[in-house]
């Protein structure tokens, strides 16, 4: 019985906790908001030197070859950081399905370049005016010969500018239950138009994509074709435990951020901390914290293991993690009263951020009937379960 | 139980209503300047149609209005998403004060002045290590001959950017183990060299409060409101005089609740409307009895100053109440919004002004009196509980 | 502009609150508890003889001729001291029904006895393993000559042992959406066989009968033959609307128990009051109930005098009160600590009682979906709403 | 990263389970008395069987427990329902201190009828006024002669209408300004004129706690435990002992989280089971998160007792997170069967355990450190927040 982090994973952590307290810690998160990409894009470099985009990709491919655990103390200092950039997608979605889905060519196209830190994906999922369900997408792709032309438009592609190619699900088929579906590798610079949207957290950008008779080889396809909702869903499972341990890490910083600053604030004579109002407050907090952690823990190591309740475990994870988060997000502001409100501290980003998961890639809901068909409980469809309360 | 209007009561509504319809501006322009100008005039409209210092005096411009004049007035300008008062701290502090206990001399300097927005003001209590409390105010007066300096650092100070004059709290001595005592207020001149505006960037982005730097600012005795060393109680007869409360806010909730069930009637996503989820109408049906309950306490609260010519100490969970519940309610309008609710400005889903409310509403939980020191008043004034210790 | 209970509605509370205290306030219900019922009869006798139990019905036969509003401060202290009995039931039920639906003859037959004291009703409604549904409802009532023949069980009768008359809910038709329904009056003693169930709020007794070919006339049908859902259902308003004022009540001494007692109760030298976890919890606790008060003088007000969101208004109250009570039941419990713990003190009592009221005559859902109806929201029947969460 | 079992511990495992199966009592008792004599019976089974005191030395009649068997040990206890354990303080508390800083003669005349049940013990910690702070304690031991006259009240002893001996702490000297000195451990024989017990009724129904009235009650210096005086440190160093924190509590929320799950599946309202409502699975699968998270909480504070060699202050986040949420499923448990839920005993809907159950989780939110306190701990010696003013 050992639940905690090895050695090892504890190291990366530390270097990559150095690196990036060297560039700034969330500076370079501020920067990014502001438009200065500049320090960004050095820091991108430098975990690419790391070795952070490659852990997961297998040695043959320029990867470490380990699992989505050894992820974990990175994407929780990535979280700790507000770190723009795609890596979650990159990392946690479309590495996984091309280790596992990827045809050679594939392969040896994109995984090498992904961990050298020379190319990057985001995820083209979500339409207009639409929800996550499978049977709303409308973006069509058409064999002609040996190509697809593709039709369409997706909004809420997570940093669309930043990346240099996206995961694109496509409707190949009519369907119902998510039949139908493919999924699509695409560069961005074949997508017919792009422009990014002003979103809340400025730490990710947003963008919407258009795609005009794009044609693409049919050797984009990841997986069979019309069956990439099933890819997908797998994708998934990797990209929501990935989440939790991204949320993790910015929780640890509120809450840090919290009690230190109840620590040293002084109102009536005291520091604050010493109010009960303040200090239980922050252990509500710090209790969340831990239970987020230890859930996000297991579901990574559920993942790696193959364990039969990987599914509720992620799910559950990311349902506690993106709850809690808002929760601590909005206490860290109370806990700072008007200093907190202000763009001067670092409150804003991580609540602005915990509004950016809270909706991605699904919804509470829908995640907690993930949890619930996960544990055998009988499942129904949902009828209409677009958000999140 | 009653909660209906008299008559002169229903003609005092149609009258500004009436007023309303003739003299609302139609746009509002959104650049700062231009609309800090169209704030200005908007006061000066107001004054001129005696709609600016209704409570007051005749002889100073009011109408005398009674407490129910001013709950309708408020309701009447939420309804009509009125512009706000850029001289809120002139006409709601600064104006009463001085009628009763100014100077003659005072009142002929600044009242109409304040009244017609040509002079506009701003407040300043709020320090950086004074929030919460507000009474350990470090800045400075000391007197110079006939003038007194003044030192410090204030902050909060809403429209400090462009107010010609401030209603300043400062230290004129210190009372060891008292920190009440020995305060004064002044009514500082904002247009000279010792006084420094910063502004400070909201987590929505806009700028509406200022830091206030004060090196050498000069005020003279005629500048003092009251007596030298007792602004402490000028501050507190100031909080009676607040008789309506926080309608406004109040108001302004029953409206946001109201365009609240408009946007998820309005809203579609997947071509169904967001209040055909059965969740959805269940949190609504929750939040609407949360929020008709804050509404009506303030109504029964109001009940009360009726019969009692002042407030209560109750008026603390009115001000609880509105501000958790708007920043819930807000923070559920955005949530339904699902993914595309994190966008925003000109890519709102249905319209920004949810997501910028949203945020905004994180400041109200903080000023004005945090929530915690809200619920120290009502336990401590209105169920006597012991007051925190003090180290 | 008078939000207020008037001068009389007052003076009316400050009797009943004179004579609760003299039967010593909540020991009635304690000794009710240990199965000593004497107390409560003689009080019962005194709060007639106050005419309590004529408020609302008409002077022509006995009663104030007083409306719902005129019932709350007297319902709110019958909350404060747990006061055992169907007086909902019958004041807040039976008694409008009647007089809005009632025939002369049935008027005649009961109203005196109700204003008197002499006689009281309950409402058998729910049947074993079922919710409150109509639709569900099985009891079945036979037409046979002038005559209905009633067939079936229903439990969870409130105090159907103390009480003289039931108002019973059967079928008389097939149906759908509530129709074939009728409400039947019967004599306790017309009832084949009743048992009383063990309820963990001991100060009302719950009891379960059984009906084998109980022929009562036709005449006591109220209202119109297979039309008893809408007739139950404007009764429910009544009911509610009642229900919210006893468990305002409640709460009301609930939150003098708690801030009395962090008063004088001392821990590390100081009255417990003054920790921030205890004074700021009762303040919430305060907080809840002022709303819930504000919202149920409201309720009963709108009912009066028919205002057109009284559904909303009624079934808010009832909502909010109903989740406040039982909130503010268990903080009791936890701000008295160990001794809370305990039958000693009064806390258990007023969470049994809270329990009692949560599900009681339906759910917290459906409650929710009835203000939804009641504001003209968009609606659809619920599809299986059973439960309060 | 490593949740496997030794093969070492897969026996230990093993061997209990079937030592359970051969040794479980089937049918359980309701009538009081026969349910002490059970009980009695039970620890004494255990005891033969060398399950009782697992974590002692073998001298004892230990096997020398490793902290992973302890945990074995409790989940399998858990698994198999069996029977609480009637000499918990005898085996848990005092058992392990009078092995460490026990007289010879103590450790000869107590330890092996502690074991075996012969010798039911309990706690004489709290006082009407020394709940939360236990340092208030006022019951006196008086030097008279060579024995001690000990005087006041204890509260809250579980089973001390049945104990034979009492692990009391009293004051023996008083110290201003210092209330956690000069007390002093004594280990009294209750089997004496001047104890007298009166049961307290809880909020359930049951008497599990008592009142343990003391009038000149006698102990002898052979009764004192460590030193005179020296009693808050034996209690400190007790504490440290708890290497399984509150192992078994956690393992009983996974069950009954199971059991609830069962419970939706089974219960049917309308001909439909409970966990057909998607509203229910929603709040099932929030559950299924914080509960699992509060067992990988333990899990993870486990690890870091392994490494350690001794529990840290985050067994003070298990103990407020289990206790809550214990209360909070039950709730959910009993409020979802809807009007039925209030019916218990022999008409509960389903069993009248969960009625039972939840009432009694009302309990453990107070007793064992309430969550208040435990709240103060975690932010004081986890998160290092300043203490509370003490007046």
């Amino acid at each position: 019985m050992d639940f905690s982090l090895n050695e090892e994973q504890e190291m990366f952590r530390n270097y990559v906790r150095k690196c990036l307290n060297e560039a700034g810690q969330t500076m370079v998160a501020r920067e990014f908001t502001c438009g200065n990409t500049s320090e960004f894009i050095k820091l991108q470099k430098k975990l690419a030197e790391l070795g952070c985009t490659g852990i997961t990709i297998s040695e043959e491919y320029g990867g470490l070859g380990l699992g989505a655990l050894d992820l974990v103390p990175v994407l929780e200092e990535f979280g700790r950081a507000v770190l723009p950039g795609a890596y979650l997608e990159t990392m946690a979605f479309v590495v996984p399905l091309l280790e596992k889905y990827g045809t050679r060519e594939q392969k040896e196209t994109y995984l090498p370049e992904i961990a050298a830190g020379t190319r990057s994906f985001s995820i083209a999922w979500v339409e207009p005016n639409k929800s996550y369900d499978p049977d709303v997408i409308e973006c069509q792709a058409v064999t002609k010969g040996s190509s697809l032309v593709i039709n369409g438009v997706k909004t809420l592609v997570p940093d669309g500018n930043q990346v240099e190619s996206l995961l694109l699900i496509v409707r190949t088929d009519e369907g119902g239950n998510g039949d139908g579906l493919s999924l699509v590798l695409i560069d961005v610079n074949e997508v017919t138009d792009m422009k990014t949207l002003s979103s809340m957290d400025e730490t990710r950008n947003v963008t919407e994509i258009t795609l005009e008779n794009v044609e693409v080889p049919m050797a984009r396809v990841i997986g069979e074709v019309n069956q990439g909702w099933n890819v997908l869903k797998e994708g998934l499972l990797y990209l929501h435990a990935a989440t939790s341990s991204m949320l993790v890490g910015s929780m640890d910083h509120i809450v840090e951020m919290s009690s230190e600053y109840a620590k040293i604030r002084e109102q009536f004579g005291q520091p604050i901390g010493r109010f009960q109002a303040i200090k239980h407050r922050i252990v509500d907090m710090k209790l969340d914290l831990e239970t987020a952690r230890s859930l996000s823990h297991y579901a990574n190591w559920a993942l790696d293991t193959n364990q039969q309740d990987k599914e509720a475990a992620i799910y559950s994870a990311r349902t506690f993690a993106t709850e809690a988060n808002i929760r601590l997000a909005s206490h860290n502001i109370q806990n700072h009263g008007g200093i907190g409100f202000t763009m001067e501290m670092d409150c804003h980003l991580f609540l602005k951020r915990a509004r950016f998961y809270e909706n991605y890639m699904g919804s509470i809901s829908q995640f907690r009937e993930d949890v619930s068909k996960g544990l055998g409980w009988s499942y129904e469809k949902p009828r209409f379960q677009l958000t999140s309360k | 139980m009653d909660f209906s209007f008299t008559k002169k009561e229903e003609r005092f509504r149609l009258e500004l209503r009436n007023w309303l319809e003739e003299n609302l501006p139609t746009s509002w322009p959104k650049e700062e300047e231009a609309y800090i100008s169209f704030l200005k005039n908007w006061q000066r409209t107001l004054a001129e149609g005696g709609w600016a210092g209704i409570t007051w005096p005749e002889k100073y411009g009011g109408r005398n209005a009674t407490l129910m004049q001013e709950i309708i007035y408020h309701q009447e300008m939420v309804r009509a998403d009125a512009p706000p008062s850029i001289n809120y701290v002139g006409i709601h502090m600064v104006g009463p004060t001085l009628m009763q206990i100014g100077t003659e001399e005072q009142k002929e300097r600044f009242i109409k002045k304040l009244l017609t927005g040509e002079e506009i003001w701003c407040q300043g209590y709020s320090e950086p290590n004074a929030g919460s409390d507000l009474s350990a105010i470090k800045t400075s007066a000391l007197k110079d001959g006939d003038r007194w300096l003044i030192n410090g650092q204030k902050v909060w100070t809403s429209y400090g950017h462009i107010a010609d004059r401030c209603f300043l709290l400062a230290r004129t001595s210190q009372v060891p183990g008292k920190k009440h005592k020995g305060i004064t207020v002044f009514l500082l001149d904002m247009n000279q060299p010792g006084v420094e505006v910063r502004p400070i960037v909201q987590l929505d982005g806009r700028q509406e409060f200022n830091e206030v730097y004060l090196t050498d600012a000069v005020c003279s005795d005629a500048d003092i409101v009251g007596e030298v060393d007792k602004g402490w109680q000028v501050m507190i007869s100031l909080m009676l005089h607040e008789r309506a409360g926080i309608g406004a806010e109040v108001f302004t909730l029953e409206k946001q609740f109201n365009n609240l069930v408009a946007m998820t009637k309005e809203y579609k996503v997947d071509g169904k409307s967001l209040i055909e989820d059965a969740n959805i109408r269940q949190k609504m049906a929750d939040l609407y009895a949360r929020s008709r309950g804050a509404i009506l306490n303030y109504y029964r609260n109001l009940t009360n100053t009726l019969k009692n010519g002042q407030p209560g100490p109750e008026s603390s969970i009115d001000k609880l109440l509105v501000s958790e519940l708007t920043k819930e309610m807000l923070e559920f309008a955005v949530s339904i919004q699902g993914p595309h609710g994190i966008l925003w400005k000109e890519d709102a889903p249905i319209n920004s002004r949810w997501q910028e409310k949203y945020l905004y509403s994180y400041g109200t939980t903080i000023g004005g009196g945090t929530s915690e020191i809200q619920r120290n008043t009502i336990g401590e004034r209105v169920l006597g509980l012991p007051k925190d210790l003090r180290a």
